[in-house]
């Protein structure tokens, strides 16, 4: 029987997330133009807050779900099992993470009524409630409406329709959509002006969350690629019985599980640390893993419609969301 | 003047020459490490035949060079250096060699010139689903009818094949024998009824590799190259004259380059002298690298003039440089992947940042994935290797 | 209390043991990455086992602590954060439950106290020359003569074998069956007749293993363990306990620790902060990954407390630190090694620097290479991976 | 046929150097006690000396030789390859080069009557002619009689049996003979104060005939590797036939290829910069080759005994003569 990555958080959620991710992946597989697959989002992005999911971090009294980090993560995990092309992490964990202690807004995300971007990488700065600057590929919902913006301690609540903001919408490597933010004395909201604490919180969710989404996209990459290999004849001989495409296939699986130990203790105790560290392994094991599995696949890794390639470039991406493995080893020098 | 002051001013006369002759706009796409089309390739090849340096591989009385080995090298180097392209292999190092040796004079009268002046785009239709690395199981069909043969099959990976003009393509022609000995090699016209050309999408974004699907075209006998069923001796004969491609790590040298200053320019912060020291001395490793590469190549050089085997050369220099030059991709795409890789593509066609600046390195560090797959992937480099080193 | 708090309070009692009752001399070893031999493995046994905790792994009917596996690892982890040594595992984990499994009354009263105790000091003649990791193709032949066995033939990688009393052997019995099914396990005492152990001097300068020669040793059959020919099961099932052993993942991260202290300490001049970046960046990388393998650790002990199979845990497990620890291991070389590497070993009895200060390093480095070797290399371990993966 | 590897300085110099290098492991391979080691090395001194290597690179109006360098890398490359274990570069090459322009001692050094350790690696300090402080780890003749130490930019000679010069012998992880020279004021000839320029080029010259020597090393173990792999059989099937082993080794092979091409380089043109940069590759390389002959050769790796051993610790050895790969990246970095 061939190889089948067992979830780390098994569960409805999880399956529900993963059918939802497949769903998805299967009608924007059928589309190739960047203006067809962003309209093809916004529909799906609507049945996914159909589904409640940008509640589940939301308190109950906020209607919201009142779900656990676990909860969540779960979604991550299904939806990063087939690389899902949407800001579910950024919209459904940081942004709420964000908002911490302001309900009505809450309520707001709750009910899906705001549909925030979320700027924290800096380059954005402020003037008596006024926002200037550029913020470049930041992850978006496919019809953008608001931005969360992070200036150094303070947060703001922006509106990308007012005077003075400017966008433009690109597809990132994994398909899904990005903002460039030109901000030229927009008016925002001061939501926080001593926040500190709660961006880094939330920069460090959103860290971890990658590291579901990539690690769930591992396994099913790594089950791609042995399916592959099983199937694909080559010189008359089944790829699967060369030697060094096996051991290769097996520093994969290792690389793979080793990363997925990192993640459960980080989702057991999300601290800092356990985070950075989970998030620099990624960036090694994540690249070797979509390298190798573009290799193994031949020819056929460089064809962009392969499932494969798909989750390939997800992994390759998820490094640089919240922060890349030069970032984390920072930190962690830096606390040492 | 002796050989090496020889070698010394055509070194001097290339570079002169091409510094002043190649139009910027065209070394401007290389500095980028942009991709190159037939946009870029055809009129540089103009300049180079009218200059009377269309076909260095070439022997005089077909219009080429008369160049030895040593002076193609340093030719081909030095273009790199400049940020010349190099010149479009399709015609001038596969196809041609193969038609001077085997053509008959009206396949030579009718090609060769097209070849040379940049005029006739040619692709190379080999590779076919399932194949990969296994050439000889290629299915393609043609069957005989009168004066022409009938071709139908699908070929994959086929570079260019959406700006070429023809396509030379092997077939097979009897199956029914050992599978090397039914393939012959024939010359088609992409604008043939029956010919579809698609692109593959690739995940470097870039459009290069096509499949060609062949419904029934019919080739006339006079497109064939040789014998039938002999396809098979004139391919090998094309990869045999392949095997010092290698030879030339300049390209590597200036990808090299690019991507140090890149990094210097990207991490000048002083918030990234931790980052950026990281990547220096993985750029340094790289570098040590590339040099040990490049005197392989030289002495693969050497070896040819002195009329020794290359023996292993050409799989060193490949196995010494494809996972260089994707350590170094792999180096850029570090540096300005977080700010890059988020911005693959516009959807909205106008707006600020809708050409993305530094987005070629996010698409070479995708495109470089091939070096190690296609030419004989890595795998099949190090068998190679290990037989000689074995014996077995 | 609930059963976190019970295992909180157990961890401490074990922690408030370990750095109370184990002798600072024993402890310094462990510390310094010093070679552990019988002088400080057996005080330390005897210590453990007048506290009643011996045997951790045995029940408590044969003097062990009848711990579950999740109270086992706490014990060995927190042994480890002390820099207590390992307990010996030849007798305790090796042969014991061998024999409280297989054994006759008369062999469990005559060896198990003194393997707890560590009067009696064992070692395991299994691998032989030419063997490597294929054990069962072993030579050493057992000719039954009335009550005894006369056996004939050579180990090789024998630890310990030049401190041990007694040997643990599989000898071949039968040659005429399957290979397996030939073997025969016998205990053999080191002092026997017939026997020669000579020094295996290994390219870590320390003396660890040993060839041991027999030449028609003569073994009551009463030491044979369960019926003869039936070896090969014995020693199966030896294996089949050991494959938790890699779940302590605290030896390394102490070997960690200290590569770290050593880095900051040998590269601490404004000079080398280039070389300390790089060797402070590479311990974070096998920091995280030992960080992943200690986690992987943890699942495993609880697969078993649940009863589930390991599947490919262990494989998982060698894999994820084996390599790792060299490469820690290879950053300490890097550290010291221009200063240290260049004095191996004293020539001359006397004069200044006769000890070399942090020589451990080097000889860590080279011994670690046994890491990848022995109880299944790491080529072993990625086909029983890959069998496992593609179901073929 | 097994493989064999082919010099890059072929002729009798070469092969006369691997002969005698030989001859010296095999005689020493029956030694294990580090003094009766030392004392076989010092007879086997003698007999090289007794060749005239010693004057290879000393001009021939004072007696030596008027080698070129390819002459003197022609010998390093043949006692690269049975990894003698004497300090043929260090006092063949690398003292000569420190004593250009000293006739005299230049003509001492041909005849074998002056066999200098060379201590470049700092540590020294000088006070009106007398030195004091520590050198560590310095290779050394058997016998040692005289240092040539560089004091900065000066350099001094001298005699180890003098008052306030005091050592002790240890033998490297190669074999060979190092000194630990403790110095409190010991009186010392000042051969040049403004020797800055020699001194680099000596240490240039001792790091680039390093290189050859190991890969010179790295050929034979190479070599060595395939043949155990051909004839050494389990589970029923020679080694040779696993393909993860093949490309380990093909691996290798190409390592140490490309390696040969740096140091062909740097022979034709011994700049600092082709000298840093084939050094700062043999860390890489030379490590990478040493540490996988000894995995695929399983347990036997392990033992001493094994010429593949000691080839792969002298290979490791050889990174850290005349600096390290960290210290040639260093001033490569500089230098940009």
């Amino acid at each position: 029987m061939a190889f089948e990555p067992k979830p780390m958080l098994p569960g409805d959620a999880h399956d529900a997330a993963r059918r939802f991710a497949e769903a998805s992946a299967t009608t924007l597989a059928r589309l190739q133009e960047p203006a067809a697959r962003a309209a093809e989002l916004a529909v799906q992005w609507d049945a996914l807050l159909e589904l409640g999911w940008a509640g589940m971090l939301v308190p109950e009294d906020c209607g919201g779900a009142g779900g656990t980090l676990l909860d969540m993560a779960a979604l991550a995990e299904g939806a990063g099992s087939a690389a899902l092309a949407l800001p579910l992490v950024a919209v459904c964990a940081v942004a709420p993470t964000l908002l911490a202690g302001q309900p009505l807004l809450l309520a707001e995300l709750a009910a899906g009524r705001l549909q925030p971007c979320v700027v924290l990488a800096g380059g954005i700065t402020a003037e008596t409630g006024r926002l200037s600057g550029r913020a470049l590929g930041v992850e978006t919902p496919p019809v953008p409406g608001h931005a969360l913006v992070a200036v150094e301690d303070a947060l703001y609540l922006l509106d990308l329709g007012t005077a003075g903001a400017g966008f433009t919408r690109h597809e990132r490597i994994d398909g899904r959509l990005t903002l460039d933010l030109e901000l030229q004395g927009a008016p925002a909201r001061l939501l926080a002006a001593d926040a500190g604490a709660s961006i880094a919180r939330a920069r460090d969710l959103g860290a971890l969350l990658s590291c579901v989404e990539a690690v769930a996209a591992m396994g099913t990459l790594i089950r791609q690629t042995i399916d592959y290999l099983l199937q694909r004849q080559q010189f008359g001989t089944a790829l699967a019985s060369f030697q060094a495409l096996r051991h290769r296939v097996a520093e994969m699986y290792v690389a793979w599980r080793n990363l997925t130990g990192l993640v459960q203790a980080a989702l057991r105790t999300p601290e800092e640390r356990n985070i950075a560290f989970a998030k620099l392994r990624l960036g090694e094991a994540g690249r070797f893993v979509a390298e190798q599995a573009i290799q193994v696949h031949g020819g056929m890794g460089m064809t962009e419609e392969l499932p494969a390639t798909r989750l390939a470039r997800r992994i390759l991406m998820a490094e640089f969301e919240w922060g890349d493995r030069h970032a984390q080893a920072a930190r962690l020098l830096a606390a040492a | 003047m002796d050989e090496t002051a020889e070698l010394a001013a055509f070194r001097a006369e290339v570079r002169d020459f091409a510094l002043t002759r190649c139009p910027p706009e065209i070394r401007a796409v290389v500095a980028a490490n942009g991709k190159l089309g037939r946009k870029q390739w055809a009129p540089w090849q103009r300049i180079l035949h009218a200059h009377g340096w269309g076909a260095p591989s070439w022997p005089k009385e077909h219009g080429g060079t008369g160049w030895d080995q040593r002076r193609r090298h340093i030719f081909d180097e030095v273009l790199a250096e400049c940020d010349c392209p190099p010149q479009y292999h399709h015609g001038l190092r596969h196809l041609g060699p193969v038609l001077i040796a085997f053509g008959t004079e009206e396949q030579k009268a009718r090609f060769l010139p097209g070849i040379l002046s940049g005029e006739d785009w040619w692709c190379q239709g080999y590779s076919e689903p399932g194949a990969g690395s296994d050439l000889a199981s290629l299915k393609t069909r043609a069957v005989r009818e009168g004066e022409e043969y009938v071709v139908t099959g699908q070929k994959l990976w086929t570079s260019h094949a959406h700006e070429a003009d023809w396509m030379y393509t092997l077939v097979r022609t009897n199956a029914e024998v050992k599978r090397q000995e039914g393939i012959t090699l024939l010359l088609i016209p992409l604008d043939a009824p029956g010919i579809r050309v698609r692109e593959v999408r690739t995940i470097d974004g870039w459009h290069h590799v096509n499949e060609v699907f062949l419904d029934a075209v019919r080739v006339p006998v006079a497109n064939r190259i040789g014998e039938e069923n002999k396809g098979w001796t004139y391919g090998k004969f094309l990869l045999d004259r392949e095997r010092l491609g290698g030879a030339n790590v300049a390209p590597a040298f200036r990808f090299l380059d690019r991507c140090r200053a890149l990094v210097a320019r990207e991490l000048a912060a002083p918030g990234q002298a931790l980052k950026r020291e990281q990547l220096e001395y993985r750029l340094l490793l790289a570098e040590a690298e590339l040099r040990g590469a490049r005197e392989l190549g030289r002495a693969a050089v050497e070896a040819v003039m002195a009329g020794e085997p290359l023996g292993l050369m050409p799989s060193e220099l490949k196995l010494s440089t494809a996972d260089t030059v994707q350590r170094i991709g792999a180096i850029a795409l570090d540096a300005v992947g977080e700010r890059v890789a988020s911005r693959f593509r516009p959807v909205d066609a106008s707006g600020p940042n809708a050409e993305v600046e530094d987005i070629e390195w996010v698409q070479n560090f995708m495109y470089l994935r091939a070096k190690t797959i296609f030419g004989g992937s890595n795998e099949v480099q190090k068998n190679v290797v290990a037989k000689q080193l074995f014996g077995m």
